[in-house]
């Protein structure tokens, strides 16, 4: 586990192997949890996007110094190389989160407004508002997390903050029935478990403090 | 073993574009890396270009639609999937005119949040990018289906329709405009005396009695809401075509689609036609234009669809203009 | 009950030709009494004027091919049925240009004798009138059949040709000489893998099971004379090309022609004709022009055929020169 | 039975209704035979034709003295309005007797002329040849007889010879196998019975001299 002051290209980039590594960690479990509330699928469509990133973080030129080319790196391989509802709308978020980078450097700010905007995307994309059961109820709070951080808080301990309101949300999924996606058609044979797509944006937030093993803490 | 002639089932539809792109080279090109076809004549005098994609396994739709006059761009997904985010995204980016690129989507979910991801990527390339949402299904018309009504057979006349606009010249914001005023005037009811063969198992996607109909059915070989008796032809038409003036209420002339939803025979469509001109002759509404034949289909599932689009002087003057493509030309 | 969408099965090819005609009513007019279809827009310069007919159920042929730069009338029977020597008597009659009509008749008994009537009462009207007799079909082209090959898909492609011909100001003579020339140069071979719906019974005309392929059928719905087993669409394509190739040993360029038999898809089309594609370029055989989709079909088989015709310049220019019917264009 | 040395429109007329009174009076009898060397509808075309030519030579001027208008009348009956293969060939024949009678007369050599350029046209039509027991092996001998007979002969003689030559062909056909039409696929088992389509034959040159109410006579 990396903690700095500042990020740097070194910092995103340790990111996102973290999150595959978390994603390979928990990939059973996320597997039963998507065969529970859908269609099963959730587990290898986050770590074929993994994978995917793994492979375009090891073709970035050795010793770059953009923090915001892994997270781009990441984007793409999400957008480009996976099916599913959920792939994509990953790769929308790292998307915006390396477009804030690029602009603002790898600060606290950037990655609020970075988060904030993906939020934005995923939802404009896929009309699914907060009690919907879908990773839009992780992906707020922590959105809102990270806007609450005052602007000089180092940007591992504002993550810090953003997957501890992620997990939160997780776990309000659990007591949601779902309105949108595959769960949808279930109703009440989806209650108690929490929304996989969720747990995804979990793992992401928790990862850049380092990679996630245990997933039963965080659900509670 | 499937009934469809094919090397694999997954090789079918890359084979097919594949053909397709050879037989009408004077057309079009494919990419085959991002799959995606592309217009070679497209007229030069477009600002915005149009793209259109969705499930194959409805062709001539969307493919049959590229070259000039209609469609720059079209992509294609595996047989009643949704493209990929990526092909629609390159399929823009190799498209897109000087003032960006009308994407012409069909309301599924799937087409909806894949276009939508493309259209987000495109947003951050700085590429102008609208969309048309086409959703002129009678028989999803209900406030249980929280998704809306589905696009069906109005999807070709509308792409027609914008083609002639973007060749006037049209920038993005007139395009969407006008292409969300023909989805409001559009709408269609299918109905299906067999399902469609699935690519799967080659055996028929649902069971349907002799003597039953299903009515309402959609372009996915998805069982209709309802099951009702056989009747004659004139019957038939007479309540589909009610079913549509009553939710058009058209007060000028209409454009009429009789649609071929993939093994019902050109008899039979020609007959349907016949019927629905008696019938609007009878109510005075003015049958101003026509197109019979397999336009937008569901595999080889044996049924039609009638669309009736609420025209005026200037869409028909638009429906009107040349179109050159591997399907549709005047 | 049938499965066709009809109001009675005697009704379903009148109600469809007035369909058809009102459809069309641009480039035809439907002549109910005699039925026959008369085009309104052929060129002046036809010295000859082009008729043809056979049994409905294979639409579009021939309907479909009666407009500027094909035929100058269409005859259909009833269903798989010759047309009345009246009908093509009376469409003759009406169709004659200066220098008489000529006859193009699908080699079948039925047509032959009726086509042949039709010619003899137009020469005791002192109407000049000569035929062109089609006969491409592969499969048919054996010692025991007496009546000699079927006349199928090379049809749609001489009959292109010629009126391109006709339209160049070509006499009597001059046009059986070529069409005659152009079906020795033509040959069709088919494949289905479920028969067409009896239109008498509902039901498909005969079974085959899943895992075979009739090879060799005509388009009446009768059974080839092989079954075989299913194989890949490489090996199909492969096998038919063959035999083709064979039999015309082309020294030029080749027209093709891909063509659904009812009910199989686009998709499939498309990905035969992209093996036929590469089938002839790995034999130096040059793929001059090509047409994919459903052009005479057998009500709703579930097959296809693959028309070979060696062409040379003279050919291709007349198969480029402009058409306008409701099922070809350009 | 009208017997005279020349024919005119009368003449003519009078053949021509009692054609279709032949036809009538043996239906049962040319269906039988059709049904067991055809499909069985040969009695009904040729009685379908028959009425057609009756409802047109009533609708024929009154005091008409074209001898040429009925045989055209009956030919453009049979022509136009009966389906299957033989009603047709019928009416080309009636055609050529028509054309004939309209060229040169009512004479013996216009009926001459008119069958052997309606056997020409029959056989350009349908490419039978004699031997393939068809209505060609009746009306051959048929326009032989004719042409033997010397010009000046009574018209009503000429084909009273007609219609001996064309009955013997009517029994040779008992003896062949069919090669053209619907009877050649039974093979063998069409021997012994003669061809309908040439019994259609021997009635229309019978019923020059009278009505055909029994055919065993004939058919021998
Ligand atoms: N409309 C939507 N908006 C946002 N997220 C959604 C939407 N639909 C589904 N999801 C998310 O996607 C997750 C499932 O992803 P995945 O299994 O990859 O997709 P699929 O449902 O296509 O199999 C769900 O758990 C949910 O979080
Ligand atoms: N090719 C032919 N040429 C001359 N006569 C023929 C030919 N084919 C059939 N016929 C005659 O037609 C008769 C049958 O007539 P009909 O029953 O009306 O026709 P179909 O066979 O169409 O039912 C046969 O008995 C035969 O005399
Ligand atoms: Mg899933
Ligand atoms: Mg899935
Ligand atoms: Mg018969
Ligand atoms: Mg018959």
């Amino acid at each position: 586990m990396t903690t700095s002051t500042s990020h740097d290209a070194t910092a995103t980039d340790g990111w996102m192997r973290r999150f595959a590594e978390s994603a390979h960690a928990t990939e059973t479990r996320l597997t039963s949890l998507d065969q529970q509330v859908g269609d099963g699928d959730f587990g290898t469509n986050l770590t074929a996007g993994a994978d995917a990133a793994l492979r375009r973080l090891d073709q970035l030129p050795g010793g770059d110094t953009d923090p915001a080319a892994p997270l781009e790196a990441a984007a793409t391989a999400f957008l480009d190389e996976v099916g599913g509802t959920s792939g994509p709308l990953f790769g929308l978020l790292l998307q915006s989160l390396a477009a804030a980078v690029a602009g603002s450097g790898p600060t606290t700010v950037a990655y609020a407004e970075g988060v904030t905007d993906g939020l934005a995307a995923i939802r404009r994309v896929g009309d699914a508002a907060p009690g919907d059961k879908t990773l839009v109820d992780a992906l707020t709070p922590a959105a809102e997390a990270l806007r609450a951080t005052p602007a000089g808080t180092p940007p591992d301990q504002a993550l810090a903050a953003a997957a501890d309101a992620a997990w939160e949300g997780v776990r309000s999924t659990a007591r949601l029935r779902a309105r949108m996606g595959r769960s949808s058609y279930l109703g009440e044979r989806a209650e108690g478990i929490p929304d996989p797509g969720a747990v995804g944006v979990g793992l992401l937030f928790a990862s850049a403090q380092g990679v996630v093993t245990d997933l039963d803490t965080h659900l509670g | 073993m499937a009934s469809y002639f094919e090397n694999s089932s997954d090789a079918l539809v890359p084979d097919a574009l594949k053909g397709f792109a050879r037989a009408h080279a004077d057309l079009v090109t494919l990419d085959p890396e991002h799959g995606f076809l592309l217009s070679r004549t497209a007229a030069p005098s477009r600002r915005v270009a149009l793209l259109s994609g969705g499930g194959a396994g409805h062709e001539p739709l969307h493919a049959g639609y590229v070259g000039r006059g209609m469609l720059d761009a079209a992509c294609p997904g595996r047989v009643f999937a949704s493209p990929h985010n990526r092909q629609v995204y390159a399929g823009s980016l190799a498209a897109a005119r000087a003032e960006g690129v009308l994407h012409i989507v069909k309301n599924y979910t799937g087409d909806r949040i894949n276009f939508g991801i493309a259209a987000e990527r495109l947003a951050h390339r700085g590429v102008p990018c609208a969309r048309v949402l086409i959703d002129d299904d009678l028989a999803s018309d209900s406030a249980d289906i929280a998704s809306g009504r589905r696009g069906t057979g109005g999807t070709v006349l509308i792409e027609k329709i914008l083609g002639a606009a973007a060749d006037t010249g049209l920038g993005l914001a007139e395009l969407q405009e006008l292409g969300t005023r023909l989805a409001a005037r559009c709408r269609t009811l299918a109905v299906a005396s067999a399902a469609h063969t699935a690519p799967t198992t080659g055996e028929p996607a649902f069971p349907l009695a002799a003597g039953e109909l299903e009515y309402g059915v959609g372009i996915h070989g998805e069982r209709a809401q309802q099951t009702v008796p056989r009747e004659p032809l004139n019957g038939l038409v007479e309540r589909m075509t009610t079913a549509l003036l009553d939710a058009l209420a058209p007060e000028g002339p209409v454009i009429a689609l009789v649609n071929g939803l993939g093994a019902v025979t050109p008899l039979e469509l020609y007959a349907v036609h016949g019927e629905l001109a008696t019938l609007l002759d009878a109510r005075g509404t003015d049958l101003a234009r026509a197109l019979v034949g397999d336009y937008i289909t569901a595999l080889d599932m044996r049924g039609f669809s009638v669309t009736l689009l609420a025209a005026d002087e200037e869409i028909l003057r638009l429906y009107d203009a040349p179109v050159h493509t591997a399907a549709l030309r005047w």
